[in-house]
């Protein structure tokens, strides 16, 4: 019965999504929507970190980062076409995850947090100071989009499509982890980490694996924000974009599919929605996060789901 | 030779600063476990209320101490109202204390401006002290010897009163605290005061050197962070070598190696992570 | 070469009265249409809150009318991150129907939506000085009447190597993009006249304390260059006195180190030291005094760099609209237009564009006086019709690389 | 008989502080037996038995499974080595099935948790032994329950079910009899019983009555220490015994 409603919940959800450039009335308003599910795909992938790994990192804008520079150097100043310039920047978002892997894994909770803080907060200098890399603050600026298969990506509708085609992609995927053997063994390192090992489990591959998968899925939001926003620059690996991450997956609601879209969703439409009414929406933003995380713990979605429960009982 | 003379002084004054941005930092993380990423807002938010109060003529240690006060008092209420509800929930505090910080840095931009605004030294420590030749501000020195004296009186609080001994027991096993009957959520409020009454302290007394400008506190956040985990959480030793390292580690690391001074203070930290994650002094964490 | 065709045009017989009668007539019921790009949160708030005084001072003074037309001013902000000020754009642009932009206040922010707005043949009035705006990466939908990061330096150099007879410099300058345009400006045009930068200080954007670098400052020099953004030369200011140097060694600033906004906290520090800046609020203009009254009155504070920014910018589209009769609707039209004029009273004094897009006008070298509590920046000498190529050929000034960390290389360091 | 041991444990010392939680313990076990481990609270079995899972690693001394050194393995080398552990305090997976819970024990032992695509309740063949490994402690019908949905006695033998399920040479039960009704005590002992005598097993347990009568020999503990070791009537017999318990 829940399985169905849940289905028929995302069935329409998909099909909402798939209506939206045909009902919003301007590009700028798919351009909106476009960033939120960019970004939502960076929340899915701190999502297998945090809600199937047990692991809150404040590093995860990093993959986001890397990856993009990585399009947005090799286009540019290397010239490389797109099928050259995505497999390299997801195998460099990649590998700096199994970088920041085997050393952020020697500790866990909050030592596991800062590792991770730092080790982004490292990044972040090399992006802003490797100036002859990285444009320094200034970034690296693509010319246009990819023409992919066909399909011009300049036009706002057909990037939009892309995007939810990855989106997708990646909400199979995390499904698909969550189901198998391996996000059972990853649920149980979060959960009993020491009866893991009495049962023969290597548990710190599995929490490496988990890691460097949820990095695979960073790097690909940071190849679709290079395409999305045609520019890479040292806010792309900030601290505030990590911890944005993490407030959407915890806002939305952590170990779900929805919830770190959902957070995505409403982040983004405060931060680009909301601040052009509001002068004061910094703080606004911030009280969201009080807000949220004082009266629904766990997040909007299994709030909301609880709250619909309750009502129908 | 008076390269390393007067780099040597620049570690010691700048640690100084960063042990009064700090110990109050190590004390709520090593105790209540929270890493309350709102420190650098609070401190921030001292020195804006200190500029406020000196504009009104109080006298300048006065000042740091009314400023000290109210942030401590701003602490026990977000302590009480938001951060005793997510005791263990260490994602949620820190969801929590960034959102504070968020409203804290609007709030201050909103009330006092998005110019710097400057604090004055004390009259008497203005001018430079000129020692075997060369000058050194002699305020530094002040606020190099006000942290010793408030690293002493700290310890003295921690080692010889009867809050101490329940802060000390409660950063070592919380646990047992409560079972030995410590009223484990009045003295969270109190560490709490005592925290954010040092980030405000410090704010005054560090304005003077930084002055109060939107940002410091985004400046000053990772470099308590910095401390603390080089001299590990909860340590009162830890947080004052701590604060000397990183002044040394900052003070000649620029200077030696200045092309790597955006990343200078996180290396060694990242290092300290993985070599030995309980900083030099602290106990293992949970 | 369209550029020049349409502007042969508009000479040789085009005026704006003949396009007002010719032409579809503007209605002037219409508003004009104004995305205004600024930083309002966040740690880059202090210059785009006063880029917003500054614009609103203006067309209070103006009665709320640019060329001729009401004003609808649409402000946004981009809380200073790029893919934010790139959604804000979009937003001005598509949601909004902007008929121009000015801002964004940062560079990094405006390279970042340059390919946007020339896409979408956005008018775009800058205010961000950073030189590939206007160099290398000249757009055709830009202009700057304010100036590139390195225009103020050039003249500074000169100034110092010539009326102040400096030989020995250090510069030392926040590290990003803009700290490095201005110091290689000011180190390019000082060696090339015979100077010497022997000690370059690049200390990071956020550096929390100057000590460390104040104590590796040489003591034989003539001169200092400083090229801070925000409030940090106030607060190497400071630290430079209270390290006991003050006074010892002459400051000169940028654009930005001895920033109006910051000029009263530094206080009897400030005293002496030299800037060199397209505006200074003591300058004798009236649209400038009255420009200056208005923000005293409206904001208790001088306009420095920021402010004035937007109200340049609105003298030139004052001049530009007007010219076209109120008509907007054609973005080439309107770029040239304001390109090709010359605007003889903006509160900068008068304001001419090269081929690229970048003002050409005065660049005023100031000093730090203080009467009865309050500093001032003094002109002590006005630089005329002052390119952004200084007196290089444009030509072969833009085969070298555009102004950098790394470039012109600094060949008399001393270690 | 020169036979090898199953689990070899040679001079073993660990301390906490100051304080001697294992000093100088030697226990040979052999194949087959049933050894148990008894002495008051706090005499060190339980820090002994983490020992030999690895939790955490003796300070001097050794340990061999089978004549195999494994004193600085990592606990999951010594259960590929064939060490199998129940535990005192029920650490379970307490939303998944029991099936899903074996189904991990199985995955421990026999790799094959890499697999990020196929669903894991899509693996019949591992959950087929699943259920068999369920069924041989009389959990076949609650298989598909949540842990959370069953009763503390199933909770207790979907522990041996799962170490079982793992096919252990060795098998170390904490208190498998801990906090059971009479009833389940009984069910228990009956399944204990029936573990084929392959599996060698070493027991810490309260309940003298079944671990008497189950135990081949027994070691007896007190401050880390080994007291005395012999079969049951000599450790019953002898006044340290009464000592160590009557004396705590």
């Amino acid at each position: 019965m829940t399985r169905f409603a849940s289905m028929r919940g995302w069935a329409l959800t998909l099909i909402a999504l798939a209506m939206l450039p045909f009902i919003l009335p301007s590009d700028y308003y798919l351009g909106i929507a476009t960033h939120a599910l960019v970004i939502a795909v960076l929340a899915l992938s701190l999502d297998i970190l945090i809600g199937q790994g047990g692991m809150s990192s404040l590093g995860h804008a990093a993959y986001l980062g890397v990856s993009a520079y990585a399009v947005a150097w090799t286009t540019r100043n290397a010239g490389w076409p797109a099928y050259a310039a995505i497999p390299f920047a997801l195998a460099l978002g990649t590998l700096t995850a199994c970088v920041f892997g085997v050393l952020a894994l020697r500790a866990r909770g909050l030592g596991f947090l800062m590792i991770t803080l730092a080790l982004g907060q490292v990044m972040w200098g090399a992006a802003y100071r490797w100036v002859d890399l990285t444009g320094g603050d200034n970034g690296i600026r693509m010319q246009a989009r990819p023409v992919l298969l066909g399909f011009d990506l300049n036009n706002a509708t057909n990037f939009y499509i892309i995007v939810c085609a990855v989106l997708l992609t990646t909400l199979i995927a995390i499904y698909k982890l969550d189901h198998s053997a391996l996000g059972a063994c990853l649920r149980g390192t979060r959960d009993q980490p020491r009866r893991m090992r009495m049962l023969g489990h290597d548990v710190w591959k599995i929490r490496f694996v988990g890691f460097v998968s949820a990095g695979f899925w960073g790097a690909v939001a940071g190849v679709l924000y290079a395409y999305d926003y045609l520019y890479v620059g040292p806010s792309a690996l900030s601290l505030p974009q990590s911890a944005e991450a993490l407030l959407m997956v915890v806002l939305g609601g952590a170990g779900t599919l929805a919830g770190p879209v959902a957070g995505a969703i409403v982040i983004t439409v405060i931060k680009t929605v909301v601040s052009s009414y509001v002068d004061r929406w910094y703080t606004l933003l911030g009280l969201t996060f009080i807000i949220v995380v004082s009266v629904m713990p766990k997040g909007l979605v299994p709030g909301i789901r609880s709250w619909m429960k309750g009502n129908r009982a | 030779m008076q390269f390393w003379i007067i780099q040597t002084l620049n570690s010691l004054a700048m640690g100084g600063l960063l042990f009064l941005l700090s110990a109050g930092f190590s004390l709520i993380f090593g105790l209540m476990r929270i890493p309350n990423l709102a420190h650098g807002g609070l401190f921030m938010l001292g020195a804006y209320v200190g500029a406020t109060l000196l504009g009104q003529s109080l006298p300048f240690w006065l000042a740091a101490i009314v400023a000290g006060a109210l942030v401590g008092a701003l602490g026990v209420i977000l302590e009480g109202t938001l951060l005793r509800r997510m005791a263990g929930n260490e994602q949620g505090q820190v969801l929590i204390t960034l959102g504070i910080s968020f409203i804290i840095a609007d709030l201050c931009l909103l009330s006092w401006g998005g110019d710097p605004v400057p604090l004055a030294a004390p009259r008497g420590l203005r001018p430079p002290v000129f020692l075997a030749g060369f000058a050194f501000p002699g305020y530094r020195l002040a606020v190099l010897g006000f942290a010793l004296a408030a690293a002493l009186g700290l310890w003295m609080l921690l080692e010889r009163t009867r809050l101490g001994a329940m802060i000390r027991a409660g950063v070592d096993d919380r646990e047992m605290a409560r079972s030995v009957g410590i009223r484990v959520s009045r003295l969270f409020s109190a560490v709490f005061f005592l925290g954010a009454f040092l980030a405000g302290l410090g704010g005054v007394i560090g304005g003077p050197i930084l002055s109060a400008y939107p940002g410091l506190d985004a400046d000053m956040l990772p470099l308590a962070l910095v401390v603390v985990i080089l001299g590990g959480v909860g340590s009162l030793p830890g947080a004052l070598v701590g604060s000397f390292l990183v002044g040394i580690i900052y003070n000649f690391g620029t200077a030696l190696f200045p092309d790597f001074a955006y990343v200078i203070l996180f290396l060694p930290m990242v290092v300290m992570l993985v070599v030995k994650p309980t900083g030099l002094f602290g106990r293992a964490m949970r | 070469m369209f550029q020049l065709s349409r502007r042969g045009i508009l000479k040789t017989g085009l005026g704006a009265s003949a396009l007002t009668l010719t032409g579809i007539p503007a209605r002037a019921a219409d508003p004009l249409r104004i995305g205004f790009l600024t930083v309002k949160t966040g740690p880059l708030a202090a210059g785009g809150i006063q880029m917003e005084q500054g614009m609103l001072a203006w067309l209070k003074l103006n009665k709320n009318k640019i060329g001729g037309r009401d004003v609808e001013l649409m402000v946004a902000d981009t809380n200073g991150v790029p893919a934010t000020t790139r959604t804000k754009t979009q937003e001005l642009v598509e949601r909004q129907g902007a008929n121009l932009l000015i801002g964004p206040l940062a560079a990094f922010e405006a390279l970042a939506v340059a390919d946007y707005t020339e896409a979408h043949k956005m008018p775009t009035l800058g205010l961000a000085a950073f030189d590939e705006g206007t160099q290398k990466g000249a757009q055709k939908y830009f202009a700057r009447p304010t100036s590139s990061a390195g225009q103020a330096s050039h003249v500074l150099a000169a100034y110092c190597y010539t009326e102040l007879k400096m030989r020995r410099m250090a510069v030392i300058a926040d590290d990003f993009a803009y700290g490095h345009q201005q110091t290689s400006a000011f180190l390019r045009v000082f060696e090339d006249m015979g100077g010497k930068i022997v000690q370059k200080i690049l200390p990071p954007l956020n550096a929390p304390d100057y000590g460390t670098y104040i104590s590796q400052i040489k003591t034989n020099l003539d001169g200092i260059f400083m090229g801070f953004a925000g409030s940090n030369g106030f607060r190497f200011t400071k630290a430079f006195f209270e390290y006991g140097l003050g006074g010892k060694i002459q400051l000169v600033g940028g654009l930005t180190a001895m920033d109006e906004a910051i000029l009263q906290q530094t206080g009897e520090d400030a005293v002496g030291i030299i800037s060199g800046n397209f505006y200074t609020p003591s300058l004798e203009n009236p649209e400038n005094k009255a420009f200056v009254a208005q923000m005293n009155a409206d904001y208790k504070a001088d306009p420095g760099y920021y402010a004035c920014g937007p109200a340049i910018v609105a003298a030139v589209l004052d001049a530009a609209i007007t010219k076209l009769g109120g008509k907007v609707d054609d973005p080439d039209l309107l770029i040239s237009t304001i390109r090709s004029n010359t605007v003889p009273n903006t509160i900068r004094g008068p304001v001419k564009f090269d081929a690229y897009g970048q003002a050409i006008g005065n660049i005023y070298v100031r000093k730090v006086t203080r009467a009865g509590g309050k500093n001032t920046n003094t002109v002590i000498k006005t630089y005329e019709n002052v390119s952004q190529f200084w007196t290089y050929d444009p030509a072969e000034f833009l085969k070298n690389p555009t102004y950098s960390r790394d470039w012109p290389v600094a060949k008399n360091l001393e270690n | 008989m020169s036979e090898i041991p199953a689990l070899e444990i040679a001079s073993l010392n660990k301390r906490f502080g100051g304080l001697a939680a294992t000093r100088n313990v030697s226990v040979r076990v052999m194949p087959g037996e049933r050894r148990l481990l008894i002495g008051p609270n706090g005499a060190g079995k339980t820090t002994l038995f983490n020992q030999i899972a690895g939790d955490f690693l003796p300070d001097s001394g050794s340990i061999k499974l089978f004549g195999q050194d494994m004193t600085r393995l990592d606990t999951r080398h010594r259960v590929r080595m064939g060490l199998g552990r129940t535990y005192q305090i029920l650490t379970l997976f307490p939303h998944d099935t029991l099936r899903h819970n074996v189904a991990l024990a199985l995955l421990g032992t026999e790799g094959g948790g890499w697999s990020f695509w196929s669903a894991l309740k899509g693996r019949h063949d591992l959950m087929a032994r699943a259920d068999e490994a369920l069924g041989q402690v009389g959990l076949a019908e609650v298989a598909g329950r949540p842990v959370s949905q069953t009763s503390y006695g199933e909770r207790r033998r979907l522990e041996l079910a799962m170490a079982l399920a793992q096919k252990p040479k060795v098998l170390l039960l904490d208190e498998p009899l801990a906090g059971l009704s009479a009833d389940e005590r009984e069910t228990v002992r009956l399944l204990l019983e029936q573990i084929p005598r392959d599996v060698t097993i070493v027991m810490i347990e309260h309940d003298m009555d079944v671990a008497l009568a189950f135990a081949d020999r027994i070691t007896l503990l007190n401050f880390g220490e080994v007291v005395l070791e012999g079969t049951r009537a000599e450790v019953i017999a002898d006044p340290r015994t009464r000592e160590v318990y009557l004396g705590h």
